[in-house]
Formats: C-alpha cells, structure tokens, sequence
C-alpha cells in the first residue's frame, strides 16, 4: 500500500516509482485530508504520538491545578476546628473530585503522556501500532474529563467519594446530577485508557527496533506495558459497575436497592477488584521512569534489571488477589479477611525489591545529583514511607482502627504524591530537553524540589498522627472535643498540614515558572545528550523529528546508548569504560545512514469526531435521549468514516503539493 | 472432538496456520450442535442425573467453549501470544469473580 | 516512638511541670505546642490527654488484642524503614561523583537479590500467623454475653436492648417492673467486664460503627446483619465517630460508649424502664408536653406519653416523614448527656468535664445524676429546637425532596416560636 | 465501543511480516480487546448469578424460561458461528463471491436470533417482567442486553464488510479483516454457551 510522508525537511526524496497496492482512491472525494504539520490543525487532527504525547501532558498538567485548587480548600476548611469556608454539600463534593481528578485526570493521564512519548522512541519505533486509536483515547480522555468538570457548573458534582459506595450513590441519597456526571465522564475516560492499553501493548510486542528483545525492553516501557495490561483488565469491571449505576440512576433498575433485595457489597466488590489494580496503575509507571533516571545518574545498569521487571510484572498479577483488603471493616467474614490479609502481605515483597534494587543501583556508582536524580531518590525515600505504612495495615485487625482515617491518607498519599506524582515530576525534568529541546533551570529546579519536598512531609506527615489519633476522613469539620491534648494534639497537626499544603502548592507554582523561564527567549537550546543518558530515546535529535529515528537503531543491548558512547578496555575481569563516542557522533553515523523509505500516516478528523460524540451521548443520558441518538448518529458517522479511511492522505489532499518532498514507499 | 484431532494431526505442523478444511469445520458444528442437544436434554433430566447435573452440564459447556475458541477461532493453531491474552484475561475473570461470589457466600446456598 | 510509653498519661498528673500547665487554657496550651521545639513537644506529651479517640490506647480486652498485634509491627516497620533510609544515605553520600572512573557495569548479584527477598519473606510471615489468629478471636461471637442490637441511619445511631429468653437484659432483671426492650441512641451503655456483642445494620446507607478503644471499626449495610464485639472493665466514656462516609452530615454522626459498674448498670436499667411521670399540671414543663405531642410526637417516641386531652398513648410514625424511617427515642434525652447523633453536649463545658473527666470510681454516679437545670447546655439545645438543619446539615430543603417522596433524611425546621422553645426545653429536661 | 475502531485501523506498517513477532498487530489487538471483554461478560455474568434468586414468587427464572425456544435460537448462533468460519475459509481462498454469500448468511443467522431475543423479551414482559422488575430480571436484562448488542453490532459490520467487498473498498488486508470480524462474531457465540448453560439450564 502506498504511504506518504508527510512534507519534511531532513529527509531528502528518493524514489516516487515504487507501485502501491490497489487503494480505496481518496479520503472519500468530499473531504479534503488534514495533512497541516503546524498551526491548530496540526494539533486538533494529529496523530503523531510525540504530539498527543504533549497534549496528555498539558492536559493532565490543568486537572492537577484543578485538583490541587480542590484540595487546599479542603485543607483550608480543616485548618482549624468546625472550618466554615465550605459547606458540608462543597466539602463532599470537593473532596469526591480532587480524588477523582488526581487519579483518572492527573496521575494516569501524565503517565499516559510519558508513554505515548516515549515508548515509541525507547522502542525505536516511528509510532504506536495504531496512531488513529492513540488520537481518539487523547480526545476522549479530555472530553470526558471536561464533560467530568462541567458538573460543577450544572448542579454540583459528585459527593459519594471517589469510591462512589452504594446505595449512597442512589438518586435518593445523591438528588443532584453530580454522581452522573461522575459515572459517565469515567466510563468516557475509560473508553480512552481501554484502547491506549491494547494500542500500547501492541506497540511495545510488534514494533520493537531489530534486536531488541523483551530482556532489552527499558524498564519504563517494560512498566507501562504491565500497567497497560493492568488497564485492559482492570477497565471493563469498572465499567460494569458503572453501567449498573447509570441504570439505577437514570433508568430505575434496583442493583443497589436494599428494598428490592440488593447487596451493597456487590458495588465494593466491583469498584475495588478495579480499584486496586488501578493503584497499580498509578505508580508503576512512575517506578519505571525512576529506574530509568537512576542508573543514568549513578552511571551503572540497573541493579538486577530482570528481577524488577518480574517484581513489576507479579505486582501486576499478584494486586489481583488483594481487592479486599479495601473492604476488611465492611463484615466480610473472618475467613475472606484473613485470606486477603495473607495475600496483601505477600505483595510488600515484590514492592520491597524494587526499593532494594534501586539503592543497590546507586551502591557503587558515581552519583550525580542533578533535578531528576533528587525526584528519583525522593521517590524511594517517600514511597519507602508508604510502602511501610502500607505493611502496618495489611495486618487485617489493625487496619480495622485505621481505615478510614487520616493514616490512610497519609499512607496513600505518601504512595501516589511520594511514589507516583514525584516520579512524574523526576520524568519531566528528565525528559524535558527531549521533548522541548530546551533545558529546565536546575537551581530553580533544586528550589521547586525541596519545596515540594517539604511541603509534602508536612502536609500527609501529620496525618499519621491525625488519623492515629482517631479522626476519621470525610469529615467536613472536626471538633475540639475529639482533639485531646499536647503533642498529638488534633488541632495543631491539622494547621502544620494545611501550611503544608501551601508549601507544596507554592513548589508546583515553581514548577510553572521554570517552565516560563526556561522557554524565554534567547535561553539556550538543550545539548544533545544532556545528562549522558542509556536508552534508545535518546539515539534522534531533541525535540525528536516527526518520523522519530533516521534509520531505525540497531539494538544490541539493554542500555543501547550507552554501550554506543562507551567501551570496556579493561582485561582479565578488571573493567575500565572509556567514551569512544559522543551523542553528536553516535547520532550522525545514524542519520549518515537514514533509512531510504521513511513513512507515516495522514492526520485524520475522525478520532476527535469520534470521540466527541462521546460526551455528547453521555448529556444525552442525563438530559434528553433524543441528544443521546444524537451522538450516536455522529458516532456512527465516525465509524465508517475511518472505516473507509486509506491510511494515507491522496497527493493531492497536501497543500500545496510539495511534490519532490514526498515519497511513496513500503516500509524497508 | 475426535474427527478434529485426527485432522489436526493429518496436518502437520508446516500446514498449522491453515486450521482445519471445510469439512472438518462442518463435523465440529455438527459435534457441537449435539452437545447443544445433551445438555438440552440434560435439563429435562436433571433429577435422574442427580448430582452428575451440575458437573455434567459444566464440563459440556466447557467443551462447546473451547472447541469454539481452539477450533472456529483457531487458537489452537495459532500463536501462543494470542492464546496468552485471551487466557490471561479469562483466568482473571473466573479467578476474581469465583472468590467475589464466594465472599459473598454464593457457592453455599 | 514515644507514642509507646505514655499508655496511662493521664495518671502522671504527679509530674512537676504539670500544674502549670494544667493552668493553661487548651488554647494556650495548643499555643504553646506550636511554639516549642521537638523536644519540648516531647515533654509535653507527657503531661497532656490524648484525643478521646486515640486508637493506641487500648481500654478494652479487644482493643487490647489488636493494641498487641500492631505495636510490634509498627516497630518492626519504623526498624526497617530506619535501617532503608541509612543505607540509602550512606550510599549517596560515599557514591557522589567525586571523580572516580566508571563503574562497572554490572547488571546485579543473584544471591543478594534472593536475600533481599527472603528476608521481607520471613519478617511478613511472622506477621501473618498472630494476623490470622486475632482476626479470628476477634470475629468469634460463641463467648457472649449480652447482645445488643444497633442500628444506623443519617446521622446518629440507635441502639435496641432486647429481652432475652430468660426475662433479662444482658442478665439484668429491672427491679421494679417486667422486662421490656430498651430503645435509645446516641450512647451505648454496656455493664463493665461484660462481653458485648453489637448486631448491626443500617436503614438506609452504609454506616460503620468505631469505638477506638474499645475494637476496631465495623460496618453496618442495610440488609445485613454484621457483629461487632465491645468489651470494658473501666467505667467511663468513650467516644467515637461513625466511618463509612454517609452522606451529607457524616461527620455530625458521632457515637460514645457509656461503660458502667455492674450496680450502676442495674441502676440505669431500672431507670430506663421506670414508667412515664407526665410533668406537674400548670408547669411550663406540662405545656411543653402539650407542644411536644403537637410538634415533636410525630417522629420522636417518648414512652408511655399519654395525651391528656383524650388519654390516648401518643405513638410516634416517623416512617411517614422521615426517609430511613426513625426518629431518636426521647424517653430519656437527659440521661445521656448528647444530641443530635451525639454531636452536641447537653452539658455545658464545666459539667462535661465534670461527667467524661471524672474517675473510673466516681463516674456511674456523676453519669447517671443526668442533665440538671444548671447544667443544661440551652445555647446548643436552643439553635438546634430552632432551626435543625441550620445546624446540621440535613437533607431537610423541600426543594430537593423529590426523590424521597417528601420524605426527610434529618430533623426538618419546625418553625417554633421562642415561647415553644422554651416550653420544649423545661419538658426535656424532665425526661430522664 | 473499540472493537469497530480496532478493526477499523490498520497498522502503520501494514503487512504482517514487519513486526517483531511476525503477528499481525490487528489480530493481537483483537485477542486482547477479547481477553478484556472476559472480563466484562464475566462481571454481567456474576451479577446475575448474584442476583438470580431474587425475585417476587411467580417471576422468576425457573417460571418464565422456555427451553425449547432459547435452545432453538442458541442453534441457530452455534450454526453462524459455522458460516463465519466458512467465510474466513473462501476469504483465505480470495473467493469474493463466496465470502460475501456467508458473511450474509452469518448477519441473517444473527439476525434471526436477535429477533428471537426481541421475542423472548418482548413475552417476558408481556409476562409481567420489566426491566425493573426485580433484581433478577435487571440482570438478566442487562447480561442478555449487552450480548445482544454485541451482536448487533456484529451484524452491522458484516453487512458493512459485504458492502465494503463488493465495492472493493476494504481497507487493508481483506482475508485478515474477515478473519477479525470471525473472531469478533466467535466470541460473541462464545458467550452466548456460557449464558445459555449458565443462565437457562441451570436452575435457580
């Protein structure tokens, strides 16, 4: 079949007489093909993984304000005893959605951006397998996590909890349309995390660069796999679940009526046996990222690269058999509780030899601390924090005084802000130059660190504290009363966590700055091979061109990159590593021998027409059905309009034809 | 079930991608169409049957199952990566769901 | 750590620093906290109370079995995570980059990673067999003594005593009458050294009954039934706070557990079921009952109410206006010493102290004298009779009661003139 | 929701042969779309299972399940089941002519047991039980109603696949397009055994 590459600049035309299959002639003869490469169509229409890569991030980057907006109210609120800022309905519904914006807007969403971006490149690939499903799973996140939003504006949003337990989620204990909205946006933003998990997988078992076997995967897009796998399995019980909250809520069937017989635990089971893979979900990636940054700056492979693909992998399986252990307070029976608390119990172990295994990558090294490296590290000391406090609670009788209180939101935030979100951060000053080609400001970066740093330490330290001492969560206001005395005093650890709060908040407000200071004008272009890194991303320029590699690289071993800048000359089992190549070197033998026949798939309109019909069936399920055929008209539309859709854009759909600089080809 | 593996084994492994011919598809279907019809009749039968019922009718449904997804979807000639992801998600759901519905003591009424 | 030692602070009152201290106000004192350093917050620790929820501070022979599993595994976790967090300082401090060539590239050494295994291995195991044990002892419901049932709805509690086959309540006979079922809320009280048994559910969302220092939590569905053990050998007061989030008001839905004597039981039961005495003829208090059958009766029951204009027994039918279907029992507010789920004190502050502050000897006494005039707490009292939902938040906003068929989840505006109040409140407080 | 855009889309580097496993991207993409749909028929069917017994007395599964009827139609599934795989069989062939005649056939067999449902739910109901009757007949409802969506859905791409052949405008390899749709159409079928063991002949 006959593919064309869109206009570029670095690679020179070779042949236009290569024949192409028989082809379905044009888009369809009434639209023009998007073929933009800049401008705003470039973007809407794109399905360049680097470029939705980006938009996933700024995106995500948006809803962690929103949701760090939510969450200072929420600590304004407890600063002090019986807080007035928010009322008790704001309060519920504020702290319903900085949960669910941080874990399905934020977090996953970030690490979605990361994966996008660079699995391909760390596999030396030149997209995902499928470039029109990644497009349609950014639209329909951001759709979906907007229509999420828009709940605020339309009668208040969800105020069950991100857990959203039944039947206080029912139209009788809920009135308003938030839990809809809640129920809806996530089966959208599901759709989207569904297809970028069989996209991704894909992508990381087809399209690996020739010799790069599944022992020489990056840990990263050896982590992102497993938690694509964990997606894929983990999103159609939610979405079971949350089928059967929509038919309670919007068509009267009577899954969670206790009336009419129903057990509330079913909706626990579902939403749990989802929702602890999805914790999963949450950090791996970022351990992925901290294994890559890790070994860079430490100058040595990552301590026993097999056995933490494996932890990573039976974390994956093994968070399966642990659902439960959300549900021990809830009567299960003593049988049920202890089996699960067993089973949680074993999952410390994989957990415990990542951190292991990374300070062991450190041990020996030639340690540089630079802004990544400080995120790293303060990966593993946070997350060696929650990790423990994890333990203390997978002991089944004492999680019966804990959960529920603040000590599990110290311990979980110390595994998603200290383990995932610093991870995140760790992978965006790290990959910053390759994917902007500008540098973040180190010392501005030391700065928004520590910051953070502090900020976090005293907002989620105290509440071990808090919630030893008994406060529950979920309260909009606590009492002096229940506060006692001295130095476990409830009152004053509440005040140092919501001062914390601000600190953190103040090191994200950094975080922005740098971004601005680093893109001013006449700030210097990124070197090449900023940090000496090892992975494959890092064999193309910075940012990378649109086809990823010139030639697509040869893959020997594990850290490609750095076996390609250094050589052992050492003899006898005594080993001596000296750099026989720079970056520039090492990229110009790559683009000396570009590959002849480079091609890419054409923009497309439907995967944002595709998925904007997504919200617009979901307002029709809560406001007017007629709206809700609607949307399905227009995703039906959609359907046959990429089902008929070529690959490629006909000649002349590019405007204007640049002729010469386009090629026809198969792939080499 | 018998008439499928002897065509499997007539094969060989270099034809293995090709599955079965036309005619071995037919003696499946009709193989499984009288599956379909013991299990029709093990539903009128169930008292006779006892306490072979509920085995009885699981391990014939078993075997539609599987002679569907090795055979029609040739699985069994097939890749072992795909079996792998269909597998991994089929054992993840009767896995979870087995213990969900015991832990809410399904299996004891 | 020093969470460890202080289990019975409050009996280090002897402690030289503490009369200056006990001087301070709570403010001054939580100023002061705030304004020392580490080691003087240590200090303080010593001396001060700790939250009346502090799940540490076991007062019960459940609380206490879970009290035993976890302390070790808290200083198992704090040893690990001490011992982590040095090796890890150790490293980046003796691997910085100072010049040295680079390293070799190795990719791991396999006995040191089996090691690493086994070890978390071992120690998880040894956690996990006494794990299996309590989990077990605390579920067994072969050894009690006294059942009593709760239920939950938004947002307080209601506890049901009933008879058992031999004529008592949990093996106490009332002195002066037959046996009836007790209804109450609010405050569970339970004989000392008694082993409770709660039977639980809710009637309308999940609800999750926590006494820290007496067990841990438990929660209560609607549709079934779940148990929870409660056991005591120190009389007094112990609070808790339901914790399974339960809409609106989940935080105003608090509970406490009242521990009495075996005597001071016997004498709290007899009171329970002493019969109706309607208030002097012409008192305020007898006005109130009239305005009480008027404006209260409908939802709330107090028993053995007659209706002095026709000598009816006034029974309450809150399944017609209230959502879950109840309303609090009233016969006898002003013996517990809590309303409206326990989230206000009908004693004001000096009383309070006086009852929840007073020794395990001295407590059945000052916990069953009940609410006095002098200590009644109007102000609390007053704004709630006045304006319910404006005080805790409640689904009472008629707008929105569509879904519930009109029907309230909380006590709605009455619309009460000061005149009724004040009526209402000289009535209460006879109801003890 | 994906499975039509699974198929629909087709690989960068179309062909088979280049990627690293020498499978098809679209096929692998399928298995796993299928081995995600266990999971989604497995919780409808656990529901249900959950749910099975609760109902008033005289609307219940045991009083309103008419075997002979549902195992008539299960035949005719099992039996599209057979022209779907004769299908994949002529395509492999690049025989156009026969392809098309069993894909039709394989939407008509489908068709007539989605009628078939629409006739069973419609007697229910006549019978008295609604959507919302009572939890066992919500979960039926909502088991038997996704599936048969499922096949809707099915329908709707084979007779578009016969459309996109006759007018040569399948985009992609076309035997693995018809070999896709087969997988998508078995497991359809696939479920449907375990409904009809699990959910019909089993009693409550």
């Amino acid at each position: 079949m006959a593919i064309i590459e869109r206009p570029s600049d670095e690679v020179e035309v070779v042949d236009q007489s290569t024949p192409s299959e028989a082809t379905p002639e044009s888009s369809y003869g009434v639209f023009r093909r998007p073929v933009e490469t800049t401008g705003w169509k470039s973007w809407l229409f794109t399905i360049d993984h680097k470029k939705l890569g980006i938009m996933y991030g700024v995106v995500a980057m948006f809803f962690f304000v929103v949701g760090g907006i939510e969450a200072m109210l929420i600590r304004l609120q407890l600063a002090g005893p019986n807080g007035t800022v928010l009322s008790a309905d704001k309060y519920n519904q504020m702290f319903t959605m900085h949960a669910t914006t941080m874990v399905f807007l934020f977090v996953m969403p970030m690490a979605a951006a990361f994966a996008n971006y660079f699995v391909p490149l760390q596999i030396g690939a030149r997209d995902v397998a499928f470039p029109r499903i990644n497009a349609f799973g950014f639209w329909a996140f951001l759709f979906g996590g907007l229509f999420l939003n828009t709940s605020w504006f339309l009668g208040g949003g969800a105020d069950g909890g991100w857990f959203m337990y039944a039947p206080n989620s029912s139209v009788a204990f809920s009135p308003s349309n938030g839990v809809d909205f809640w129920g809806l946006g996530l089966q959208i933003t599901g759709i989207a995390s569904l297809t970028g998990a069989i996209n991704l997988i894909v992508t990381v078992i087809n399209m690996r660069a020739p010799g790069m076997s599944l022992m020489k995967l990056p840990i990263f897009t050896w982590m992102v796999m497993v938690v694509q796998f964990l997606l894929l399995f983990a999103m159609p019980v939610i979405t079971v679940a949350l089928f059967m909250l929509m038919f309670q809520r919007s068509f009267d069937a009577t899954f969670f009526t206790v009336e009419a017989g129903a057990d509330p635990l079913l909706w626990q089971h579902l939403f749990w046996i989802f929702g602890h893979p999805e914790v999963y979900i949450l950090v791996l990636p970022s351990f992925g990222i901290v294994s890559e940054i890790l070994p860079v700056f430490s100058k040595k492979p990552l301590f026993g690269y097999p056995l933490i693909v494996f932890s990573g992998a039976a974390i994956g399986f093994v968070g399966w058999g642990v659902w439960a252990h959300h549900m021990f307070a809830s009567g299960l029976g003593p049988i049920s509780v202890a089996a699960f608390s067993v089973a949680t119990m074993a999952i410390a172990i994989p957990t415990g030899v990542k951190i292991v295994n990374w300070t062991l990558t450190m041990w020996g090294g030639k340690i540089k601390f630079t802004v990544p490296m400080l995120y790293a590290v303060g990966v593993i000391i946070q997350f060696t924090i929650g990790g423990l406090s994890g333990v203390t609670h997978s002991v089944a009788p004492s999680d019966t005084q804990q959960t529920d209180t603040y000590y599990i939101v110290a311990h979980f935030h110390y595994v998603i802000f200290g383990g995932a979100v610093l991870g995140l951060f760790a992978g965006m000053y790290y990959w910053w130059p390759k994917m902007f080609g500008k540098m973040l400001n180190e010392r501005l970066g030391r700065v928004n660190f520590w910051l953070t740093i502090i900020g976090m330490n005293l907002t989620f330290g105290p509440m071990h504290i808090i919630g030893l001492q008994g406060q529950p969560r979920r309260m909009y206001q606590w009492t002096e009363n229940r506060a006692g005395e001295g130095f476990f005093n409830i009152g004053f650890w509440n005040l140092v966590a919501s001062i914390g709060t601000f600190v953190l908040a103040l090191g994200v407000l950094l975080f922005f700055v740098n971004i601005y200071v680093s893109h001013r004008k006449g700030t210097e272009k990124a070197p090449l091979d900023p940090w000496d890194a090892r992975s494959l991303e890092w064999i193309t320029t910075n940012p990378p061109k649109e086809h990823n590699f010139d030639r697509v690289p040869q893959v020997g071993h594990l850290d490609e990159f750095f076996h390609r800048k250094y050589e052992d000359r050492g003899a006898d089992g005594h080993h001596e590593f000296h750099q026989v190549a720079t970056a520039e070197e090492v990229l110009a033998e790559e683009e000396k021998n570009a590959d002849g026949h480079i091609h890419l798939p054409s923009p497309s309109y439907w995967p944002i027409l595709l998925a904007f019909s997504l919200p617009i069936m979901a307002y029709g399920v809560i406001y007017n059905l007629f709206l809700l055929l609607g949307g399905a008209v227009l995703a039906l539309v959609s359907f046959y309009g990429w089902g008929l859709e070529p690959h490629t854009a006909p000649e002349e759909d590019y405007d204007p034809p640049t002729g010469t600089s386009m090629e026809v080809a198969s792939h080499g | 079930m018998s008439t499928a593996t002897e065509q499997h084994d007539t094969h060989g492994d270099e034809h293995a991608e090709h599955g079965l011919t036309d005619l071995g598809y037919i003696k499946i279907a009709i193989f499984l169409a009288v599956i379909t019809a013991v299990e029709v009749v093990f539903s009128y039968t169930q008292e006779q049957l006892g306490a072979a019922f509920l085995p009885g009718l699981l391990i014939l449904m078993a075997v539609k199952f599987f002679m569907v997804l090795l055979y029609f979807m040739h699985l069994k000639f097939d890749s072992k990566l795909f079996s792998l992801m269909f597998y991994i998600g089929m054992t993840l759901a009767v896995g979870c769901y087995a213990v969900f519905l015991a832990t809410l003591h399904f299996f004891q009424s | 750590m020093s969470h460890l030692k202080v289990h019975d602070r409050t009996m280090s009152t002897s402690n030289d620093s503490t009369p200056i201290l006990e001087n301070m106000s709570s403010r001054g004192r939580k100023l002061a906290t705030a304004g020392a350093g580490l080691s003087a917050a240590a200090l303080l620790a010593g001396c001060a109370t700790d939250a009346p929820q502090d799940t540490w501070k076991p007062a019960g022979a459940n609380a206490q079995k879970i009290q035993d599993l976890q302390w070790p595994v808290f200083l198992t976790a704090g040893v690990v995570g001490v011992i982590v967090m040095a090796f890890i300082a150790v490293t980046v401090v003796k691997y910085r980059d100072k010049g040295q060539p680079i390293p070799e590239q190795a990719h791991g050494k396999a006995w040191l990673e089996y090691l690493f295994i086994a070890i978390p291995a071992v120690i998880l195991a040894a956690i996990a067999i006494p794990t299996v044990g309590v989990v077990m002892a605390l579920n067994a419901t072969d050894d009690t003594e006294c059942v009593i049932n709760v239920t939950g709805q938004q947002w307080w509690w209601e506890y049901d005593y009933e008879v058992g086959a031999d004529g008592t309540i949990c093996g106490y006979a009332p002195s002066a009458v037959e046996a009836s079922p007790i209804i109450t809320s609010g405050q569970l009280v339970i004989p000392a050294n008694t082993k409770v048994l709660l039977r639980g559910t809710s009637r309308d969302v999940i609800h999750s009954y926590w006494i820290p220092r007496l067990n841990g939590k438990r929660d209560m569905v609607p549709g079934r039934v779940h148990f929870l053990r409660l056991e005591s050998d120190t009389p007094g007061i112990y609070a808790g706070q339901c914790t399974e989030f339960c809409g609106l008001s989940h935080a105003n839905m608090r509970m406490e557990t009242v521990v009495l004597e075996s005597a001071d039981f016997q004498k709290w039961l007899d009171n329970e079921l002493e019969p109706y005495q309607a208030p002097q003829e012409g008192s305020l208090a007898a006005e109130g009952e009239t305005t009480f059958i008027a404006q209260c009766s409908r939802c709330h029951q107090v028993n053995g109410l007659l209706d002095p204009n026709n000598g009816n027994i006034v029974v309450s039918y809150p399944d017609q206006f209230v959502y879950s279907g109840a309303a609090p029992n009233l016969t006898n507010l002003m013996v517990r010493n809590t309303f409206a789920g326990a989230t206000w004190d009908l004693l004001t502050p000096e009383c309070r102290a006086d009852v929840w502050e007073s020794s395990p000897e001295e407590f059945g006494d000052k916990y069953l004298a009940g609410v006095s005039q002098d200590c009644l707490n109007e102000i609390d009292l007053r704004e709630w009779l006045r304006n319910a939902p404006a005080k805790k938040p409640m689904y009472a906003d008629p707008a929105t009661l569509e879904q519930t068929d009109g029907k309230v989840r909380g006590m709605p505006y009455l619309g009460l003139s000061e005149d009724q109040i004040d009526q209402l409140i000289a009535y209460l407080l006879e109801r003890k | 929701m994906a499975d039509t855009a699974v198929h629909a889309d087709d690989h960068v580097d179309h062909g088979a042969h280049h990627t690293s496993t020498g499978l098809s991207n679209n096929k692998l993409a399928m298995w796993m779309f299928l081995g995600s749909e266990c999971l989604l028929f497995g919780g409808l069917i656990s529901t249900y299972m959950l749910y099975r017994g609760r109902h008033s007395a005289n609307l219940g599964p045991d009083q309103v399940w008419d075997i002979p009827f549902t195992s008539a139609s299960s035949f005719v599934l099992l039996m599209s089941s057979l022209t779907m795989v004769l299908a994949v069989s002529s395509a492999n062939r690049d025989d156009d002519r026969n392809t098309k005649l069993w894909l039709s056939v394989t939407a008509l067999l489908g068709a007539l047991f989605v009628a078939g449902q629409v006739y069973e739910f419609t007697t229910f109901y006549r019978e008295g039980l609604g959507f919302t009757t009572s939890l066992f007949s919500s979960s039926f409802f909502t088991l038997t109603g996704f599936h048969g969506v499922h096949v809707s859905v099915g329908i709707i791409m084979l007779m578009s696949l016969v459309g996109m052949i006759s007018k040569n405008k399948v985009v992609g390899d076309k035997k693995e397009v018809v070999e896709l749709f087969g997988l998508y159409w078995h497991f359809v079928d696939v479920v449907w055994i375990l409904i009809f063991t699990l959910v019909y002949l089993i009693p409550a």
